[in-house]
């Protein structure tokens, strides 16, 4: 990891080392974004569907999407559903569980800040941005498969700009 | 079996974040090897406070929100709210909105139980049942969406009646859906329903007799799978449902075989109660004047309905100079079936713990609220 | 059995225990004595004609002044559907478990327990699960409950 | 067009620079190791395409569609981005018992190919014992699995890695035993023997009546269990156990192990369609081709079932085993040396 990160430094101390890193950047962010696997989670109503766009009519697959049970082999987590506060906690630790680079989508009003249930709720953690850093945020309750596979296209076209430094 | 052996139990917690809970319930599993000594269920994980929150709601600002209770058959969550709100302010509802309310519901239930059929074979290993019942789902949904523009929350049964009438191409659309939806049951009877691997994988396994099943307040196809012939449909009935006539599917050994093959023939007996309905249904108005913000007089109610996954009751309580309720309490079925879990996985596998939780149709959000 | 039989086949069997409220509705609702519960719920369920095997709900009510806890039983056998409610002042917070009846009662007075702060007596695990297990903010659905982060919803 | 043409050619170009015999057969099993190496990475990253593409079409939907034509460089992109994931091992983690699993699952599926005959003259060594040598080493992969399971510390990936050491013990015999009895028939454990001895299609060991389509059942069923694929795929079962054995797997070592599967998937099919299926003899057609088709078909065979079936569980699995399938494994067996006693049968 390390290594591929200092990569460009070494690089570029050679003659024409620049494009052999235009062109590592170019594929590595393009095969990071055409190969995310999502971490099976959703918790309420946004989980159905995320399920229905995983099925026929959608196809998650041809975006390349498949998704993992385990969160070390997954590099986005949607976060479909209410997060409560107790569940919280378990967010954060998904998240933490998964491999660098990791992204998260915030699928549906209540992980964008509590949706219906923002007010009058004692149990409702108001936003899952104060939880998880969050890259994509689609609005919905719950959003429609095909804002979903707009917010995933979105996310794609910010990893294609990525360059090899630029992960946390 | 282990004389001499030292063996020694282990903990597995099993959630609230795995595959196959459905959501987030949590088991706090005691295993022997694969075998489950002791279950313990965990919920709380989804508890969005929805009780509360209708609490300070009026009546009509209630219906979303209880739409999120049950998302798989919101619109069977709003038929129970409203009919618990028309009972408690003797509302009356014309003739059409109760036929479009059977329609709606009954579809409802088709839907949910696709999405069943689809988790449960997918909990069982069977990855493409999954999808073909999703696909059949998205028909149902097309439906929905002509009529009231949303797919999974749909704020359409309203108090005194509904929100809007049926666009033209309805009729024509779900008569189509109706003709080609029992070959497709067919389909997945003969992809399943004698499939070896299936039966060995459900016969015998979470077997629940009647009297455990009534002593835990399970109800619904679970119940019926264990020999009771108990529909409230048919035994409290509401609405318009004395007007049709279907049948009630009841198993005999309430193991999971059972109640996969009464879920299966609910499907069917839905979509006849639809056909019927449609055939029945008159022209006129479809919903009675109610102002925004009425306040039904002091008094309190508890009403139920059959909902795809037991009984599903609303209790409210009115004070009567309030245009919101006192108390709003919701009861969905998968609570008691949570909750009897424990009682009927015990010394089966781990395998079976999967399989049984699929059988029971477990939602969360019902269950935690 | 209609309304009226059944109205009067309670009030015969249980005199003066029990109080009919006058709802309007087509199930009676009864009104008891939190002492009377436990054997109350005993006799309807073993008794032959009602046969009330079947606990559909059990929901506390804090009305501002008082607490109430509501029953609502059906028979799968006998078509029968009665609700009843004990009520208590806030200071005696406190009812027997009827989970010895009905098994499925002790999920749902947990969550009075836990929600409501009525303790339930002689019930076998009263421990938290709806909320965090850190949780301290006490009673959620008491009606004068409140805590920092809780936002209520603006008048419109 | 025979490849073993190219490879004879390459090799007496080796020959004629005069080098010593020793470093001649040096570089030339360097080169075998190469090519063989490549020629399986391809393979599997065929089959993780092809995988997804079949399961697709049988879910009515298209599957990988926007990673080049119809999404065929979705495995290299998938490949390339598990390269850059960051490589997590667990603080509790066994470190080199953890470290080595996956390197051993890909030795073990990798070294099955020593004695693999691709097509006619392309062996890297016909071993006399050939077959032996294929299911023993193929069985290294449990050993890899149980590492896995037992270096992650994690509960989920130990009932994994047990799992799979209980499922593979159990299959392996009735797959040994159905395997014996065309090595009866054949009379010799080398591969080339076993292929030879089944140059008309009439000879084809399946086609052997009435031992032969049992025992080509009985492979499948069991090869279906070595590749922990659906209906036996008890080890990574996602709804009981999250993963299973590479739950804490990440990165590169968990591409190991998908590498590792999916080789093995092609080596079970590959030798299924060498004892079965007559190898590489087909008329018209050059060898490699009858080889790789015959074998894509098995695969394709698998695919099937696993899309299809549900999974069972753990104790039938067992039962399956040891109750059925070996009971019928040495009934054919005895059928099978009966048949060659007799020469009536002995075509």
């Amino acid at each position: 990891m390390g290594l591929i990160k200092k990569l460009p430094v070494y690089l570029e101390k050679f003659p024409g080392g620049g494009i052999v890193t235009t062109s590592l950047d170019y594929v590595f962010s393009q095969s990071q974004a055409s190969s995310l696997w999502y971490l099976l989670f959703g918790t309420a109503c946004c989980a159905i569907e995320l399920m229905a766009t995983g099925a026929s009519r959608y196809d998650f697959d041809r975006l390349g999407m498949i998704f993992r049970a385990s969160p070390r082999q997954s590099d986005l987590i949607i976060a479909a559903g209410t997060i409560t506060k107790k569940m919280a906690p378990r967010l954060r630790l998904l998240y933490d569980q998964m491999a660098e680079p990791r992204y998260v989508i915030a699928m549906g009003g209540c992980t964008v800040k509590g949706g219906p249930f923002y007010y009058d709720s004692y149990a409702v953690e108001k936003g899952i941005n104060h939880i998880v850093p969050v890259d994509v945020y689609i609005p919905g309750c719950p959003p429609r498969p095909e804002s979903l596979l707009e917010g995933c296209l979105t996310l794609q076209k910010k990893i294609k700009k990525l360059k090899i430094g630029d992960w946390s | 079996m282990t004389q001499g052996l030292r063996t020694e139990e282990f903990l597995v917690n099993m959630g609230p974040h795995h595959p196959s809970t459905h959501g987030v319930c949590r088991f706090l599993l005691t295993m022997d090897g694969e075998v489950v000594v002791k279950a313990v269920p965990y919920i709380g994980y989804l508890h969005r406070a929805i009780e509360k929150i209708c609490e300070n709601r009026t009546y009509a600002q209630c219906i979303p929100i209880i739409d999120r209770f049950e998302y798989c058959t919101s619109m069977s969550c709003e038929l129970a709210f409203c009919l618990a709100t028309e009972k408690l302010a003797g509302i009356k509802v014309p003739e059409r909105a109760e036929y479009l309310r059977i329609i709606m519901v009954e579809l409802n239930r088709i839907a949910s139980h696709l999405i069943w059929f689809g988790t449960t074979s997918l909990d069982l290993g069977a990855i493409t049942p999954f999808l073909y019942g999703f696909r059949e789902r998205e028909d149902i949904l097309d439906l929905y969406e002509m009529t009231c523009g949303q797919r999974l929350t749909y704020n359409y049964i309203r108090v005194g009646g509904v929100s809007r009438d049926i666009p033209s191409d309805f009729i024509p659309k779900t008569k189509a859906f109706l003709e080609k939806f029992p070959e497709k049951v067919e389909d997945y009877v003969r992809l399943l329903n004698e499939n070896p691997i299936w039966m060995v994988r459900n016969q015998k396994v979470g077997v629940m007799s009647a009297e455990l099943a009534l002593s835990y307040g399970v109800s619904g196809p679970a119940l019926r799978a264990s020999g009771v012939k108990f529909d409230i449909r048919r035994d409290d009935p509401y609405s318009i449902y004395d007007r049709f006539d279907f049948e009630i599917p009841t198993g005999t050994n309430g193991d999971c075989y059972d109640r996969y093959l009464v879920r299966l023939e609910e499907m069917r007996q839905s979509a006849k109660i639809v056909k019927q309905a449609i055939e029945q249904m008159p022209e006129g108005e479809i919903k009675t004047k109610v102002p925004t913000n009425f306040k039904p007089p002091k008094g309190e109610v508890y009403s139920r309905i059959e909902n795809s996954r037991g009984e599903m009751g609303v209790y409210i309580q009115s004070a009567g100079d309030s245009k919101k309720p006192l108390r709003l309490k919701l009861r969905g079925g998968s609570f008691n079936q949570l909750q009897v879990m424990p009682e009927i996985v015990k010394g089966g596998k781990i395998a079976d713990l999967v399989a049984v939780m699929a059988s029971m149709d477990i939602i969360m959000p019902e269950v935690d609220r | 059995m209609n309304r009226d039989d059944l109205i009067k086949y309670l009030l015969e069997n249980h005199p003066g225990k029990i109080e009919l409220l006058d709802t309007g509705k087509v199930e009676p609702f009864f009104a008891l004595n939190k002492e009377y519960l436990l054997e109350f719920c005993r006799s309807i369920k073993t008794d032959d004609i009602l046969a009330m095997d079947f606990l559909c709900n059990i929901a506390a009510v804090d009305t501002g002044e008082k607490l109430e806890v509501v029953y609502s039983v059906a028979s799968a056998k006998n078509r029968i559907r009665f609700d009843f409610k004990v009520v208590m002042p806030y200071e005696e917070a406190e009812v027997e478990s009827v989970q010895t009846v009905w098994a499925g009662a002790n999920w749902h007075e947990r969550e009075i327990w836990e929600l409501f702060g009525i303790n339930v007596r002689n019930h076998d695990n009263l421990t938290r699960f709806l909320l965090p297990d850190d949780w301290n903010q006490g009673n959620p659905m008491r009606k004068n409950w409140d805590a920092p982060d809780f936002i209520r919803m603006p008048e419109l | 067009m025979e490849l073993a043409g190219v490879f004879k050619y390459l090799y007496e170009l080796l020959v004629s620079t005069g080098l010593p015999q020793v470093w001649i057969d040096l570089i030339s099993l360097v080169a075998a190791a190469f090519v063989v190496f490549g020629f399986l990475a391809v393979v599997a990253l065929f089959l993780v395409w092809w995988e997804r593409k079949v399961s697709a079409h049988i879910q009515q939907r298209f599957g990988p569609m926007r990673t080049g034509w119809h999404g065929w460089l979705q495995t290299i992109a998938d490949m390339v981005k598990l390269l850059q994931k960051e490589d997590i091992t667990p603080a509790t983690a066994d470190r080199p018992v953890f470290f080595w699993a996956p390197v051993i699952a890909l030795t073990a599926a990798f070294a099955a190919y020593v004695v693999m005959p691709f097509g006619k003259g392309l062996i890297v060594s016909d071993l006399n014992i050939g077959i032996l040598f294929m299911v023993a080493i193929t069985t290294f992969t449990i050993i890899s699995l149980l590492m896995a399971g037992w270096g992650s510390n994690n509960k989920y990936s130990l009932l994994g890695g047990m799992r799979s050491a209980a499922q593979v013990v159990s299959y392996e015999v009735p797959m040994v035993v159905s395997i014996l009895a065309v090595v009866l028939f054949a009379g010799s454990m080398s591969m080339v023997d076993i292929v030879e001895s089944q140059a008309k299609i009439y000879q084809w060991y399946i086609f052997r009546l009435p031992f032969g389509p049992i025992a080509f059942i009985i492979y499948i069923i069991s090869g279906t269990a070595e590749t922990n694929r659906t209906p036996f795929d008890l080890p990574e079962a996602e709804q009981e156990l999250v993963a299973g054995f590479n739950v804490e797997y990440s990165g590169m070592k968990f591409a190991m192990f998908f590498f590792a599967e999916f080789i093995n998937l092609f080596t079970i099919s590959a030798i299924g369609a060498t004892l079965f299926l007559g190898g590489w003899q087909g008329p018209f057609l050059p060898s490699w081709v009858w080889f790789m088709g015959k074998s894509l078909f098995l695969v394709f065979v698998l695919m099937w079932f696993r899309w299809t079936y549900p999974r069972l569980r753990v104790d039938q699995l067992m039962e399956f085993s040891w109750k059925f399938l070996l009971p019928v494994s040495f009934a054919n067996l005895i059928v099978a040396g009966f048949m060659k006693y007799s020469e009536y049968f002995n075509w």
